[in-house]
């Protein structure tokens, strides 16, 4: 790599995959030039970000640098993030937050075996959004962490308890799940008097 | 056959193994010549086991396969081995397609050179605030778990889809023979050997024990169609290894 | 926020901060425009980056875009963090994909069936690196879950939509079998050395 600007470029996408603040030295070592070149060249960078009126600038942290979205635009990323956190569940969230709630508690492993497929990563996300938690451990080898249902969870589908989500359809009955959920559905239009279980 | 002497290729599996000798020895994919691709499939597969290698139970599979084709192909009215080539031939220019596009697709990875960035880690409240009907959850229970409840999660097995087969070994068909036919001597009906069979895994393996068995002397068969007899002509139970049943 | 440069700039920031591959919508109702002058700054943000030899670009992946490193800075990239070089799939990976990406959506039966061997590792390794990802299950007995490729997985094979991806042999074209047995030999060239799967 020969001209100045190619060299630019290159810090600009190293910065920009690192995403943490990074020394300038390593920045050199990976551009295989001089340091007080680089940090001619990360001058420059700074300028020519500014210059055009990027929504990305470049900090100088003590002797590390970092690209980093300028701070006038937190509004708009704050909104996107939100909307983000906000998007409907998955299915498959739908799915594990669903076997979680009807077999609470339970480990990782149940869940995964009911759906097939390996579930941490929508277990974490659930964790995250608060619907789901750890609820101890299970007494046995390896003592995997149990999982249930949170008080948010309860606020998401409108109930006081855990009671209140509609049964299952009987295990013996034949009774098509289209019909279960019709069922399910007339019954919370028109509540029969609520009963204790 | 010509010696296979240079170092044992390793294949994805059968269907890649066929598709190679299929190329390498000119055969006809729309005409395959079953007699010819099974000697040299079988020669394949025995040299992998002589070299110590792993062979996955997909290819012993695929061996009992070709096997029954060619025994099929072998009988005078035919049209059922035609059948079954047209679709091993179906299925060989499918996998075709997969390995071309497989192909393709690991010439362009510049894409895997173009990195990206994690999202930043800014102090939003993740709590999830939608709000959704009961009935959803259940939906997504049911969806999960079908129309049957289970109060207990169904084994894997259940899970592995809908086209999976159990594979059988000759082996273990050569021993339950061995148990059914009782003593040495002792007379039986030929097809009582399939009347418990599970699958067609399990038929071309019985059937397969019975010629294997035949060969080496072992077993009698007397008459034919319903009226055959078979009969075991040695005591014990040898130890026949599943290389043999070629 | 009035002028072009600007929401141009907050669009930059946002795509930055988010990371991932976004909805146009979902930035469109960030920088409270409509979709339509969102689409027609991004590309205007596209060309600049271009323009000025940025070492970063910006992506087009079906209906979501996604700010990323050029690939000619790779080498750079790699030797800051430290990843060694070395092919990015195994061939019963790229099979799979292949498979998946042009039948989607498709069951693991499926793609075992047309393999003739076990995939259920290779599929959970490309659902691990966001190639594949669940989409949804079969009506059928064991609701078998259907798989189908993701934006990363355009991303990564250079693409802005599936309908770029390169096209099907036609069974229908008297190119000789032995043509095309030679063809498929030559593309698949069974690697020597297996990686980290």
């Amino acid at each position: 790599m020969v001209n100045a600007k190619e060299l630019q470029a290159a810090a600009e996408a190293v910065l920009f995959s690192v995403g943490e603040p990074i020394e300038l030295e390593r920045i050199a070592a990976a551009l295989e030039i001089e340091a007080e070149s680089t940090e001619q060249l990360l001058m420059n960078l700074s300028a020519s970000l500014d210059e055009r009126g990027s929504g990305i600038c470049l900090l100088k942290l003590g002797s590390k640098y970092q690209l980093s979205s300028r701070a006038q635009f937190a509004p708009q990323i704050r909104s996107v993030l939100e909307i983000k956190r906000n998007a409907p569940l998955s299915q498959a969230a739908f799915e594990v937050l669903a076997v979680i709630a009807y077999n609470q508690p339970v480990t990782k492993s149940f869940v995964e075996q009911v759906r097939g497929v390996d579930c941490s990563g929508v277990i974490a996300t659930l964790c995250q959004k608060k619907l789901v938690e750890e609820k101890g451990r299970l007494d046995l080898p390896g003592r995997p962490l149990l999982y249930g249902t949170t008080p948010e969870f309860l606020r998401c589908f409108s109930v006081s308890s855990l009671e209140e989500l509609p049964e299952l359809p009987n295990h013996d009955a034949e009774q098509s799940i289209e019909a279960t959920l019709e069922a399910a559905e007339a019954e919370a239009e028109h509540p029969t008097e609520t009963q204790d279980e | 056959m010509e010696q296979i002497s240079y170092k044992l290729e390793v294949f994805e599996g059968p269907m890649d193994l066929l598709l190679h000798l299929i190329s390498k020895h000119k055969l006809n994919i729309y005409d395959i010549p079953i007699i010819e691709l099974v000697e040299q499939y079988i020669a394949y597969v025995k040299q992998m086991q002589e070299a110590d290698m792993y062979v996955a139970s997909e290819f012993l599979e695929m061996a009992a396969r070709l096997v029954y084709i060619k025994t099929v192909s072998l009988l005078p009215v035919y049209e059922e081995a035609e059948d079954l080539k047209k679709e091993l031939t179906g299925e060989l220019l499918e996998y075709r397609d997969c390995q071309l596009m497989a192909g393709k697709l690991a010439k362009r990875t510049e894409g895997f050179d173009r990195f990206v960035r994690e999202p930043i880690q800014i102090d939003i409240d993740p709590t999830y605030t939608r709000l959704h009907e009961p009935t959803e959850l259940m939906r997504a229970y049911l969806n999960v778990v079908g129309k049957k409840m289970r109060k207990l999660p169904p084994p894997i097995e259940a899970f592995r889809g809908i086209v999976a087969t159990k594979i059988v070994s000759v082996e273990s068909k050569i021993k339950s023979i061995f148990k059914k036919l009782g003593k040495k001597g002792e007379k039986h009906r030929f097809r009582a050997l399939f009347a418990d069979a599970q699958s067609r895994s399990d038929l071309v393996a019985t059937f397969l024990a019975v010629l294997e068995l035949a060969k080496t002397k072992k077993l009698y068969l007397d008459g034919e169609g319903d009226a055959m007899r078979v009969e075991l002509l040695a005591e014990d139970f040898d130890n026949f290894s599943s290389q043999e049943w070629e």
